[in-house]
């Protein structure tokens, strides 16, 4: 493979990443599934990296996965997206940050078709006024939280306590990522690296010593599907495209697999669990599946933070493995623990997937 | 295993690297007219058969050549044999003979 | 009423979802859909664009439109600028607005939707929390989700969440104040209307198939129906 | 014979801009053309073959040199044009040397440029090694070595992609390059020649068969060398492990999607207009085309007059042709320009006449 095609590629689609002063907007899954990614994201921007970066209390889901699902009309995702939009401009920011990939994908078709159609526009504004007496200005900046990662990937290096290598062979780690559908597949420019060679996460995992897998399945949805994963006779659609991405990365042998979009990197650690449970196969040489990280975890490793601080421990594929490579000392028996280190109980083994 | 009240599923996509080509052969070995189709569906559009049932000639032909064969039998059994495709067939192709061809193929290469 | 493409016609989505097909079927090459359902979004497209409202009320009463996933894999390869994943949206509302969604197994399960995801973003400010992923309902979440389930205060505590608690962070309670904000702009925005009506046509489908429906939540015999209903055909 | 002495200046030496020269000069004008390579011939030079008959390119080539028998043109290499700018009733044109020259009448011949397949990232052209397009498999072929790919293995599987950056609002090219279908056709006949086990598939949205023997092409390339045609525009490429390719489309005519692996692929892009092209007619104050190309001055009775007078234009920079399209095209712009040439001429001798409205 050529990666000077690829470059040329990258360059096509250089995003403006807003460089301080950001307007956070939490994600309904992320916050459910994996909540130490994004105070893991928080520390880093605001401990390590000195950002100032807002959250207001009020604001509240997109209402993405209803829209998504077809019960919310887009007019009302439309006004509760500019409610945010209304939220920051009262708190004196232009630059929002959504942390989940529907947001981000949902912000960025609002927006464009308020360009196209601006009288669309106007009625949001007449129905957010009419309904909560605020207004706003757009945005001037939108990007999703992996883009401010990728775009302080090299800060994070110099920063850094462990690479992406591993500690045994020296070698790079081979890593899978994974871009959630609606963060470029929707408007390719709204993306670093545009859609078909996204460069958001691959420049984070290159940047900090891994290499990426290019596999033929790289570009498939995980499968989540909305309404395919939230009702429970549609399941098969969502984990059967899982199983068709892990068949088409297993020859590569990840070391691990990392997603920017908090839906994705839930179903990529629960669809092994289930696949491994359901017909007993797992797609490591070990039984224990490939572990799946959030990129606020890959950078919160990388930076020296404690995995069981950052929430590894809510992953039903085992992460010791990766720990193992990479050479980052853990204890086993405070997996677990409480908050004040008490014990709270284990989670129960699985029959087949190896925990 | 668990079940859990949903199934993973078997990919519709035609897999060609899996897939049964042993039937495609058999008949363009015995009429290789059946090479020339350009999938314009005129033999569906006046298909008898067709009329009454589901039944897709053009379908049909397309998948044998991708070598998709599952349920081969049932659907051939449709067809009447009434030779009104082979008049409509811009591209001269025997589909009287392909068919009998595809009968054929089904007890030899297949005991379907 | 109006004739359906017409109303088709006016939904935005319709209106950036399709420019003219030329039927090339790239979307389909890609469509997650496609691979696992009788789904083929080239064939859905070509339907709309027929105008022929025989078919286009057939679609709109078919399983064929619930199949979709909407990733929006297919807008980034069509040479047409369309979007099926869009036109698959309008025709939802539509299927919704006419109450024909009931006509179909899938189409059904938007009750089931509309209780879960709709009741939650009203009662508590977010699509999903933790309490709506019931481990006897998510069985896939694993054993660590059963021990997640069971600790949940404690363990968002540990992520550094400020779980049902006021304030910023993560999982925090939102506000009254809030909620009732959403109130009104799903009153005002017309969400409301549309609840009603998958509300008014599923009780409707409900009482046709004598099956238990209760005026609220997700207890009752309807729901764990159009929740677990596979007959089998969808795929294959 | 006669040399008129009016001066038509050619920009462009490939098929069109010879054609047209040796019309000219049989004619009996003064001729000159002006050439920006180091040698005249345009695309011809790189083709090996030209459908549908695969006669050797040679052969035209030979042909547009010979026409060149009475009051041969004078034809300048390595010269680039950058603008011609209307000047005194006649045309300056400006090379990139600072070189100009004075003509009464301009034709335009400079060709196209195949469209950059690197852009339609999907199909991973300069990213996998084995996705080349018709353009370096004709490269190939014309070396006459066998068929390889890039680990010097014989390919079993090869296909080709019809539409890449033509027909495709993406790639902001909306019209059809017309002479990708025929060159899929003629290309995997030439591949089956050499490699007769070799499997042979072109994915296409329409088969545009339109050129006189073409359709029967068609005809022979399924029935005698058993090309398999699959109707789908291709979705992505992917490389697998082993370097070969994954093919996703779907084949619409079963209406299924089909995955498949190739050894080989040929991308077959379209045509584009010459950047060149698009900055000499803004010079001269040309229209153009919605895809960028130069327009003439009706779509049917005169393609190649321009709205400025004495511009002509031929050949694949009004639009995509093929080669013989191309020196019909080349002899149709002679003959309007001739008329012009001699109107301008008698024009010339009158006497100007005021009206009494001016």
């Amino acid at each position: 493979m050529e990666t000077e095609g690829k470059k040329r590629v990258w360059e096509e689609y250089q995003k403006e990443i807003a460089d301080d002063h950001y307007f956070y907007v939490r994600s309904c899954i992320r916050q459910t599934f994996f909540p130490g990614s994004e105070t893991t994201f928080l520390k880093i921007l605001q401990n390590d990296l000195k950002k100032d970066v807002f959250e207001d209390a009020r604001h509240t889901t997109c209402t993405g996965i209803g829209y998504h699902t077809d019960i919310v009309p887009l007019e009302t995702t439309m006004t509760v997206i500019a409610r945010h939009f209304a939220l920051m401009t009262e708190a004196g920011y232009v630059n929002i940050i959504p942390s989940c990939v529907t947001s981000f994908g949902l912000y960025t078709e609002v927006l464009d078709t308020w360009r196209h159609f601006p009288e669309i526009e106007a009625k949001i504004r007449e129905y957010l006024w009419k309904a909560t007496k605020r207004e706003f200005k757009v945005p001037e900046n939108l990007v999703h939280t992996s883009d401010i990662i990728y775009k302080f990937r090299n800060r994070i290096k110099d920063l850094s306590k462990v690479s992406l290598i591993n500690k045994k062979t020296g070698l790079p780690l081979n890593v899978v990522e994974h871009i959630g559908c609606h963060y470029s597949k929707m408007f390719p420019q709204s993306g670093v690296g545009g859609a078909e060679f996204p460069a958001v996460l691959t420049g984070m995992i290159e940047a900090w010593g891994g290499t990426v897998i290019d596999y033929p399945e790289r570009r498939h949805c995980c499968g989540f599907g909305f309404r395919q994963y939230l009702v429970k006779a549609n399941r098969g659609y969502s984990v059967s495209n899982s199983k068709k991405k892990f068949e088409s990365m297993q020859p590569y042998q990840p070391d691990f697999m990392v997603a920017n979009c908090p839906g994705c990197s839930m179903f990529l650690d629960r669809w092994q669990y289930t696949i491994a449970e359901m017909e007993g196969i797992t797609y490591d040489s070990n039984g224990t599946g490939i572990p799946v990280l959030t990129y606020e975890e890959m950078a919160g490793l990388v930076m020296g933070y404690s995995p069981w601080d950052i929430g590894l421990q809510m992953h039903q594929v085992s992460v010791e493995p990766l720990l193992d490579k990479l050479g980052i000392e853990y204890k086993k028996e405070d997996k677990y623990l409480g908050s004040n280190g008490q014990n709270i109980g284990e989670p129960q083994k699985p029959m087949f997937l190896i925990v | 295993m668990k079940d859990w009240g949903y199934s993973i599923l078997k990919g519709r996509q035609i897999d060609f690297e899996n897939n049964d080509f042993s039937i495609a052969e058999y008949i363009t070995k015995h009429e290789p007219s059946f090479r020339w189709c350009i999938g314009c569906g005129s033999c569906t559009a006046t298909c008898s058969a067709a009329r009454l049932t589901d039944f897709n000639p053009r379908k049909l032909k397309l998948l044998i050549q991708r070598g998709e064969i599952k349920g081969l039998a049932d659907e051939i059994a449709k067809c009447m044999l009434c030779g009104k495709c082979q008049l409509v067939c811009p591209r001269g192709i025997n589909t009287r003979n392909v068919i009998q061809n595809i009968k054929r193929a089904l007890n030899t290469c297949h005991a379907l | 009423m109006g004739k359906l493409y017409d109303r088709l016609n006016q939904d935005i989505r319709f209106i950036e979802g399709l420019n003219g097909c030329l039927n090339c079927g790239v979307c389909t090459a890609i469509c997650p859909a496609a691979e696992f359902y009788h789904y083929d979004p080239r064939v859905i497209c070509a339907t709309v664009q027929s105008k022929d409202e025989k078919m286009i009320e057939a679609l709109i009463r078919s399983e064929t439109i619930w199949y979709c996933g909407e990733c929006m894999s297919c807008k980034t390869r069509c040479p047409r600028n369309n979007t099926p994943g869009f036109v698959i949206m309008a025709l939802r509302k539509l299927s919704q607005e006419l109450g024909y969604f009931t006509d179909s197994e899938k189409g059904r399960q938007q009750f089931a939707i509309k209780r879960a995801i709709g009741g939650n973003i009203l009662r508590t400010g977010y699509c999903v929390n933790p309490d709506i992923v019931s481990p006897q309902m998510h069985p896939e979440q694993g054993p660590v989700w059963d021990w997640i389930s069971m600790n949940t205060p404690e363990i968002m505590k540990k992520m550094g969440s400020n779980y049902k608690q006021a304030g910023v962070g993560g999982m925090r309670a939102i506000a009254p104040e809030v909620l009732e904000e959403l109130d009104r702009i799903f009153e005002v925005t017309g969400c409301y209307t549309l609840f009603d009506t998958i509300e008014k046509h599923s009780k409707h489908k409900a009482n046709e198939l004598g099956i238990e429906i209760s005026d609220e939540g997700i207890g009752n015999e309807y729901f764990m129906t159009v929740y677990t209903e596979n007959n089998g055909s969808h795929n294959g | 014979m006669a040399i008129n002495s009016q001066h038509i200046v050619i920009i462009g030496g490939g098929p069109a801009g010879l054609e047209a020269a040796s019309c000219l000069g049989t004619a009996g004008y003064r001729v000159t053309v002006l050439e920006k390579e180091k040698q005249t011939g345009g695309k011809l030079l790189i083709w090996d073959k030209l459908f549908p008959e695969f006669r050797n390119s040679d052969k035209v080539l030979n042909h547009l040199s010979n026409g060149f028998k009475t009051n041969p043109p004078q034809i300048l290499t390595n010269a680039e044009v950058v603008s011609v700018i209307p000047e005194n009733g006649q045309h300056r044109i400006n090379l990139r040397d600072g070189q100009a020259f004075q003509a009464d009448t301009v034709l335009i011949t400079t060709g196209f440029k195949l469209y950059n397949a690197e852009k339609k990232e999907e199909y991973g052209y300069q990213i996998y090694e084995n996705v080349i397009t018709s353009f370096d498999l004709e490269k190939q072929l014309k070396t006459g070595n066998p068929i390889r790919i890039e680990a010097g293995l014989t390919p079993r599987r090869i296909a080709f992609i019809h539409c890449v950056g033509s027909r495709d609002i993406k790639s902001g090219n909306i019209y059809c390059s017309r002479t990708c279908c025929i060159t899929g056709v003629k290309q995997a006949i030439e591949i089956k020649r050499r490699l007769s086990d070799a499997e042979v598939f072109n994915f296409y949205m329409d088969l545009r068969m339109f050129g006189q023997n073409f359709e029967e092409l068609y005809i022979e390339a399924q029935q005698k060398w058993g090309v398999t045609f699959i109707r789908g525009r291709v979705s992505e490429i992917a490389e697998n492990k082993d370097n070969s390719l994954q093919l996703k489309a779907e084949d619409t005519l079963s209406g299924r999607p089909i995955k498949m692996s190739f050894d080989l692929v040929v991308l077959l892009a379209g045509m584009v207009p010459e950047p060149r092209t698009v900055e000499i007619g803004k010079s001269a104050g040309l229209e153009f085309t919605s895809g960028n190309f130069l327009a003439g001055l009706d779509s049917h009775i005169s393609q190649n007059e321009t709205n400025t007078p004495g511009i002509f234009i031929a050949g694949t920079c009004r639009e995509p042709l093929s080669v013989a399209e191309t020196l019909t095209d080349a002899r149709a712009a002679t003959v309007k320009m001739i008329s012009w040439l001699r109107e301008n001429e008698t024009s010339h001798k009158k006497p100007l006449i005021k009206r009494d409205n001016d």
